[in-house]
């Protein structure tokens, strides 16, 4: 792919820093590369590592201030366009170098149709006129695989789903044939099935106009799948470069060692400890026939009647002692509502369930606090789940101030340092703000939390979902070596499925509010019966460049 | 917002590109509010008055406010027959605006529509309130009041009537006043301005000016600077802080008495002594000229000069600080609790610098060692206090009043103010009721003189009131006119009277 | 749609009726009419005659069901003072005050978007400096004293405008301009902020990375988005107005709904304070719709919702 | 699903309390001065009152309307005197406690009654909510002016009852913005979480809600504590505010407009008191919203050789 000629794009020796205070910090630091025609370049790195903002700065589109360039050239055609005037350099932007990002609700404006945002491109570079503008955004939207593109143009951007709308920010990105196309994490929000699909478009529009692609990502799967090379980037340097295969197969520098070593899925199943005489004991959590429907809104504008939406329908399980149950679907398979309902945060349509034989919905007052005490949950998201005006101290203290018998109030802070260490945090972490912990230690807080009630079954609703690869794998063992020290039981939420692979017993598939298939984790890797599973797996990306090109040929894509 | 931009717009176009400045032979005339009515039964509420009485429709007799005496208008001449009786000799050749002749059969109409009791008219309930007046015409010209209690001075009260046309309706008011005066009503643009025009069938010499307009604003600041900027012609009525410029601003006595009210019922009021230091406690020099205009009066008693019955023997109370403390020291040592708080009770916005009036009062009376508070009011309370039924617990209170009588006669001021009786007096002195007796149904020089007497007993005897002054009203006129503002503007203006220079 | 104005119009009704409740007995704690009517003078035989014919004497309930009969049958009552139907008063005031009021309201709302996009575009910068500081300054500004001191300047001494009335373009300067004063202080604030906001937000990192003019990002892409607040904000101020601009009313000698409603209140024309404040009520309650439905219109999210 | 990550807050030291709160005042000049004026103000207002109470009130018709920037009759006069010939000086400084007393408590009144009930409201969202925002609805449509009058005829012109016209008619600004902060705060999962530890509803209230809901309700009060003061002398100037021998900033721009033309300094200085104590509250404000931000702090800890 790599082809003899010149580069379209030159980056050299760009450093880009944040002011702080007094301080200034380092986001990039002196990093230089070339991107060919028709290749696609692979930024590789966790948060922080300085990927995007070095697309940012490419792009123009800096947080300036606080961010500032230090120094550096990005020649683009033989001009360096960070010393152009801003007129110069904004007849650029779009038409010469484009760029898609990652969470397009917040990067499509909410308030103009798609349509209306393409033909914008049109209507500012090629000064053309509203209709004909228009009629070529739709003939975009065709092209990207919108369907009904005509009717469609005219929706605004939250009435498409994530995947939709990430074609449409192509669409609107490929509008002008840029030269090259800069994507910023463009599937990280995406179900895998989604993600696939997304990945074979940018492929497929980046063979068809010869662009050059720098893809930014987190994800090695991602970067195995697409690129030709690959940049791996930590703490604002590059520190390793090279062709795929190459870095995949023989990775030189250790942090880039580090990273394929977290990949999750790679590791061996549990060894499983449910037996047969535990399926006749009685089963801790007993799930039977939960079922949620919503009855929609009738819109403000449109005609439309009330339709009721089955988030839930007649789902069975049960959890049994010091088990892990794996609970894996997509967006609106409905593994959230399950939850929800059993950790009583929504009412249930119908159905049952049942904790150690009695019925949580019916639970008032005290036996409702009993529940409490005994089922505990970790949230995906560490930012938005600890107050953010609580210390630690009170975060953790938090279930023994409402349950009173528990823990005494001049314990609390050696109960907390204690758990605080058990989930690998430091002592004098408890008197600091959530704001002031990374991702990783916030979900740790989160489980000391969940952990101080000494609770015999935690929810982990996508606990992992929001981490970093590295921060992910470090969270599942934590979470494996406390199940094993105090026999909890877990529910085990996730998207998809190589994060359950280690950590479950057993794994219940999901999809459009019902169970398609469920079974012993082994059983659902190895022998996928549903077609739905076998989906999902092979949508997942592999971070093994010598299988893409197989997997590629199965879904049909041209290499 | 497309919207409001069109009503904008269109507002904008509808309304003429061109700023409406006194010219003409018109006047305009800037009231400090809005008439309520113009219904010529309601004219001797002064803002309405002002606009009616004598333009519009006219009075059978006026009276002249400078002495109270009494000339014809539409009654040529007047008697009295009996104690009840009297009889007015009609103007002849007289019209309404409507076409309508006036006579007494129509004069007696105009009379009975103003008293109808199923109308509020204010000119009823402020003088003919307790009098049954049974009017009749005895032929074209003569017009026979008969009242049910004798009314010594009945031409003086007829000179409140205004007549209006016997097309007016009886029962309910008129938007559309129609007299014989020289102007006749052309519209009133609610909010906006009151138009009239002159009237050409007018009985009398036709005036110079071709017209009026009578406009409203609040401030006297506004009022003052549309004078000055050509926008108006007369400011009847500005504050003494906006009366600067000599050339186009005149004072007069407005036949406004200023006063505190003494509740001589209360504790230590009630001691003549506190009543009598309250008074030698004012430094009225001082106020004169500053808080108050340089042409105020320290009063001697409750009516101006020019009302029949003042006194003119009487001396105001000096200003001597030490006499007072001498006083409420004496009533201490024969036990009146003298330390009792003082309430001065404040009407808010009674004039426009009543505030400070009012403060500078009572920071007088703390001088001599009495304990006053301070209390300003809102005008509904104040009425409630001010008039009868007085609430039991009531206290010590001096209330800040202002007293109006441009009627030409004591009697409308004494009874209602010092007798037993009178609905806002806190006073009984049973001298004081035989006076009053009797000067109600003497007339002529007995009934000055037994007002006098009553009014030497007041200021010497009783001191019902901590005194101020007979206040003076300021009026901006335009230099292009000639109009001198007098006591009378207070509750008329007299479009007719002006001339242009 | 239709269901959404029929919720809010029927929540209206009900905030109306309240309304109507509590102005009713609270002005009749105030005291009786009859005191401020008659002459200082009168009887008391009098002043008892007026209070019984006018039903003051009544009990406070039994004077409201008599209140609510008559409304019923559309009649608003009659002004103690004015000797003519409350209503009638009240429509005559009220076009005055709004078009006063829509005149400053708009000029504020274009001045304050301009003056705070631009602000909010380069923040700390001396445009925004100077905004912010003036506008601050002109939304703290005692109104009546800027009122009158217009007047003694514009009109006494430079004699450019007329001092006040109702007249011509030129007659609408001084008292819109201190109308909108107080408004456009705000809204210049609220509009910097809510733009401060937008213009971080990730669309408008979009919009610039495919090359879209400057002005264009700030009054296409960004404005829309950042007017909900300001639409908020100047609803509030805009509904202040038709509640009354009173001072201006009062100054410039403005036949308005405010300076009624003021005037009436301290007379005790309960008739007419009743019949303004329905009225007014109803012009606030209006806004109330249209500024949802405004939001509606602004921003499709929020015709999902209701 | 993993959005939120972003880089560029995770480029932010985690740690950092680098710059004092202290040398960030110091930074923005503009705050600094503001916080210096209210500091003096609050002084003055606590202390002055008790040291220029006979000034204030002592009249001295000789000096009546004594015009400002004399030294002539002591520094007291430098301002000049009002009507009553009382020092300008001493009845700002008396009055400055009125009137900062009465913004205050009418602030902090509705701040606190009114964020409850938004509170309240957005937290049971359904009927109760209605009926609370049916009554923020009333209120709104109500003639402020109508209950002035009702509460001084019926109570006397004291500051407490002006504290309760001005506080009752400003609720519903904190009423519908707190509804609409917990409308949205309640959906956050740190809710979620507490209720799964069976955190009860006063708990949620107290101790998760209303933390994140104060701060806004502070920078709205800041903004309102300007508008009170305005409304307190709009009321003065209509005649139904507070009344003498009380005083404050705005009965002394009411009164002094009587004599724009003869004696501007009795409504001027009282005036800008008001314009500067709102502005020095609303730049002050203005700054505690960015130094407690921690994505906008930055502004504030670059020293000035820095930015140049």
């Amino acid at each position: 792919m790599i082809e003899e000629n010149k580069p379209i794009l030159s980056v050299k020796n760009l450093s880009v820093a944040f002011r702080t205070g007094n301080a200034v910090v380092d986001a990039v630091r002196d990093i230089s590369f070339d991107l060919y025609p028709g290749e696609t370049l692979a930024i590789l790195g966790e948060s922080g590592s300085g990927k995007s903002v070095s697309a940012s700065a490419i792009m123009g589109i800096l947080d300036s201030p606080p961010g500032f360039l230090r120094s550096g050239k990005v020649v683009l055609d033989g001009v360096d366009i960070l010393r152009q005037t801003r007129a110069e350099r904004r007849r650029l932007m779009g038409k010469s170098i484009a760029m898609i990002f990652q969470d397009t609700l917040a990067h499509l404006n909410p308030v103009y149709s798609v349509g209306w945002q393409i033909a914008e491109s049109f209507r500012t570079h090629l000064n053309l006129a509203k209709n004909e503008a228009n009629d070529r955004a739709v003939r975009l939207l065709e092209q990207v695989g919108i369907p009904n593109a005509v009717r469609r143009a005219g929706d605004f951007p939250h009435q498409f789903s994530g995947g939709q709308r990430q074609r449409v920010m192509i669409a609107m990105a490929l509008a002008l044939e840029p030269k090259i196309l800069i994507a910023d994490e463009p599937t990280t929000a995406l179900d895998v099935t989604v993600q696939a699909k997304i990945l074979d478009l940018l492929i497929e529009m980046r063979n068809q106009r010869d662009m050059g692609l720098i893809m930014i990502t987190h994800d090695l799967g991602v970067a195995a799948e697409v690129a030709d090379r690959i940049l791996v980037m930590n703490d604002g340097e590059i520190v390793e470069h090279g062709v795929v295969s190459q870095i995949y197969a023989n990775p030189k520098h250790s942090y880039t060692q580090k990273l394929l070593g977290a990949i999750p899925g790679l590791g061996n199943y549990r060894e499983t400890q449910h037996d047969a005489s535990k399926e006749s004991a009685t089963p801790l959590l007993r799930v039977e026939d939960l079922t949620k429907h919503y009855i929609t809104e009738k819109s403000l504008f449109s005609r439309r009647e009330r339709e009721i939406v089955k988030a839930c329908n007649n789902v069975n399980f049960d959890l049994y002692q010091g088990e892990t149950l794996g609970i894996v679907g997509e967006s609106g398979s409905g593994k959230t509502t399950v939850v929800n309902m059993l950790l009583k945060l929504i009412e249930p349509t119908s159905g049952s369930a049942q904790f150690k034989g009695e019925d949580i919905f019916t639970m008032q007052g005290q036996s409702l606090l009993n529940l409490r005490r005994q089922v505990q949950a970790v949230f995906q998201d560490p930012y938005a789940s600890l107050n953010p005006r609580m210390s630690v101290l009170d975060i953790i203290s938090e279930p023994w101030v409402i349950h009173s018998d528990v823990v005494e109030k001049r314990d609390y802070k050696d109960r907390v340092v204690e758990l605080l260490q058990n989930v690998g945090m430091l002592p004098d972490h408890a008197e600091r703000y959530p704001h002031e912990f990374s991702g990783g230690q916030r979900q740790r807080i989160a489980i000391a939390r969940a952990l101080a009630l000494q609770p015999q079954i935690i929810v982990c609703d996508e606990a992992v979902s929001a981490l970093d690869v590295s921060v992910q794998s470090q969270i599942i063992e934590l979470l494996a070596k406390l199940r094993d020290e105090r026999g909890l039981s877990y529910l085990f939420i996730a998207h998809d499925l190589p994060v359950v692979k280690e950590l479950a017993d057993r794994v219940i598939v999901m999809k459009a509010g019902e169970i398609v298939e469920r079974g012993a984790v082994d059983k659902i890797f190895e022998h996928p019966q549903h077609a739905y599973t076998i989906e999902l797996l092979a949508a997942n990306p592999i971070a093994d460049p010598e299988q893409v090109a197989d997997r590629r040929r199965r879904r049909g894509i041209k290499q | 917002m497309n919207k409001m931009k069109n009503i904008v717009g269109a507002t904008l176009l509808a309304l003429p590109l061109s700023l409406v400045f006194a010219e003409g032979k018109i006047v305009t005339v800037v009231l400090s509010e809005e008439p309520d009515v113009i219904d010529p039964c309601e004219a001797s509420r002064s803002n309405i008055g002002r606009v009616v009485k004598q333009n519009i429709a006219e009075t059978l007799i006026e009276i002249d406010p400078t002495d109270g005496s009494i000339t014809p208008r539409l009654a040529t001449e007047w008697e009295q027959v009996d104690e009840l009786t009297w009889n007015f000799t009609l103007r002849e050749g007289v019209m309404f605006h409507d076409g309508a002749e006036f006579n007494a059969e129509t004069a007696v109409t105009a009379i009975n529509r103003a008293l109808n009791p199923t109308q509020d008219c204010e000119i009823r309930l402020k003088f003919f309130g307790n009098i049954n007046v049974m009017p009749k015409a005895i032929d074209a010209t003569t017009l026979e009041i008969k009242t049910d209690t004798p009314q010594p001075i009945l031409p003086t009260l007829m000179g409140t009537m205004v007549i209006a046309s016997p097309n007016t309706q009886a029962e309910k008011g008129t938007m559309n006043p129609v007299g014989t005066g020289p102007y006749q009503f052309v519209k009133w643009d609610a909010g906006q301005e009151i138009v009239l025009e002159r009237f050409d069938g007018y009985w009398g010499d036709q005036p110079e000016a071709e017209g009026a307009r009578f406009i409203w604003r609040t401030e006297s600041a506004v009022r003052s600077a549309m004078v000055k900027t050509g926008e108006a012609d007369i400011a009847p009525n500005i504050a003494l802080q906006d009366a600067t410029d000599e050339n186009t601003d005149f004072s007069y006595f407005n036949s406004e008495t200023s006063r505190l009210r003494i509740d001589m019922t209360q504790a230590p009021l009630d001691d003549l002594r506190i009543r009598k230091a309250m008074n030698y406690a004012i430094d009225r020099d001082a106020l004169i000229g500053s808080l108050f205009s340089e042409d105020v009066v320290p009063m001697t008693q409750i009516v101006v000069p020019s009302i029949n019955g003042h006194n003119t023997d009487l001396t105001p109370w000096p200003y001597d600080p030490a006499k007072a403390k001498e006083l409420i020291a004496a009533a201490k040592a024969d036990g009146v609790p003298v330390d009792n708080e003082i309430v001065v009770l404040g009407r808010i916005g009674m004039y426009p610098n009543a505030t400070e009036v009012a403060e500078a009062m009572a920071a007088m009376l703390a001088e001599v060692g009495l304990n006053v508070k301070l209390s300003m009011i809102e005008v509904a309370e104040w009425i409630d206090i001010f008039t009868k039924p007085y609430a039991e617990d009531r206290g010590p209170v001096l209330q800040a009043s202002q007293h109006d009588n441009n009627n030409g006669d004591a009697v409308f001021s004494v009874f209602f103010k010092y007798a037993c009786e009178g609905p806002q007096s806190t006073m009984c002195d049973e001298e004081v009721d035989k006076g009053i007796t009797a000067a109600s149904a003497a007339v002529g020089d007995e009934r000055r003189e037994i007002w006098q007497q009553v009014f030497k007993r007041l200021h010497e005897e009783i001191v019902p009131d901590v005194q101020m002054f007979h206040m003076v009203g300021f009026s901006r006129v335009n230099p292009r006119i000639n109009f001198t503002p007098s006591i009378s503007t207070n509750s008329e203006v007299q479009i007719g009277q002006v001339t242009f220079k | 749609m239709r269901q959404f104005l029929a919720r809010r119009i029927f929540h209206s009704l009900i905030s109306l009726v309240g309304l109507l409740v509590l102005v009713f007995f609270l002005a009749r704690l105030t005291g009786n009419p009859g005191d401020l009517y008659l002459p200082l003078d009168s009887s008391i035989e009098t002043r008892q005659a007026f209070t019984e014919k006018h039903g003051y004497d009544d009990p406070a309930y039994i004077q409201f069901g008599r209140y609510v009969r008559d409304l019923l049958s559309g009649d608003m009552g009659e002004s103690v003072r004015k000797k003519r139907p409350a209503l009638e008063i009240v429509l005559e005031a009220i076009p005055v005050t709004l078009m006063l009021a829509a005149s400053a309201m708009f000029l504020a709302l274009v001045g304050a978007v301009i003056v705070g996009a631009r602000a909010a575009y380069r923040p700390g910068g001396v445009f925004d400096r100077v905004a912010s500081i003036s506008s601050l300054v002109s939304a703290s500004a005692p109104d009546f004293w800027i009122a009158i001191t217009a007047i003694i300047v514009f009109s006494v001494h430079l004699q450019w405008l007329p001092t006040s009335g109702l007249g011509g373009p030129i007659y609408w300067i001084m008292p819109v301009c201190v109308l909108l004063i107080r408004p456009f202080g705000l809204l210049v604030q609220v509009v910097r902020s809510s733009m401060l906001t937008v213009l971080s937000a990730a669309y408008i990192k979009t919009a610039r990375a495919k090359g879209v003019k400057e002005k264009s990002i700030v009054f296409v892409h960004a404005l829309r988005n950042a007017m909900i607040p300001v639409i908020t904000v100047a609803g509030d101020q805009a509904a202040a107005m038709a509640n009354g601009a009173v001072i201006v009313e009062t100054i410039f000698g403005w036949p308005g709904i405010g300076k009624l409603m003021i005037d009436s209140i301290v007379q005790r024309d309960f008739a007419v304070v009743q019949a303004a404040i329905l009225v007014t009520a109803f012009v606030i309650l209006s806004i109330n719709i249209v500024v949802d439905l405004t939001y509606a219109v602004l921003d499709p999210r929020i015709r999902k919702r209701s | 699903m993993t959005s939120r990550l972003t880089e560029s807050v995770a480029v932010q030291p985690k740690v950092q309390r680098s710059v004092g709160l202290w040398t960030m005042l110091w930074n923005d000049k503009f705050a600094f001065v503001s916080f210096l004026f209210l500091v003096v103000m609050v002084f003055l207002a606590v202390f002055g009152p008790w040291l220029l109470e006979q000034p204030a009130t002592k009249l001295n018709l000789r000096l009546r309307n004594a015009p400002p920037f004399s030294l002539d009759n002591g520094w007291l006069y430098f301002l000049g005197a009002d009507a009553l010939g009382r020092s300008m000086i001493a009845r700002l400084i008396v009055a400055s406690q009125n009137t900062l007393l009465v913004a205050a408590s009418a602030v902090a009144v509705s701040l606190i009654i009114g964020g409850a009930l938004g509170i309240l409201a957005g937290y049971f969202n359904g009927r109760f909510s209605t009926v609370i925002m049916r009554f923020a609805d009333i209120i709104m449509s109500f003639p402020s002016l109508l209950i002035a009058v009702v509460v001084l005829y019926i109570f006397e012109p004291k500051v407490a009852n002006l504290v309760l016209v001005l506080s009752i008619t400003r609720l519903p600004v904190y009423m519908r913005t707190a509804r609409a902060e917990v409308l949205e705060i309640r959906e956050r999962q740190f809710i979620a979480a507490a209720k799964t530890l069976g955190a009860s509803h006063s708990r949620l209230i107290t101790r998760h809600i209303a933390p994140l809901v104060v701060p806004t309700l502070t920078t709205i009060a800041t903004l309102e504590f300007a508008f009170v003061m305005l409304a307190e002398s709009s009321l003065s100037f209509l005649g139904i505010g507070i009344q003498p021998p009380e005083i404050t900033w705005g009965l002394m721009v009411a009164q002094g407009r009587n004599y724009l033309q003869s004696a501007w300094w009795l409504s001027f200085f009282p005036g800008l008191m008001i314009m500067f104590s709102a502005l020095a509250l609303n730049l002050l404000s203005g700054w505690t919203r960015i130094a407690l931000d921690p994505v906008q702090r930055w502004r504030l800890e670059i020293t000035n050789q820095q930015a140049s």
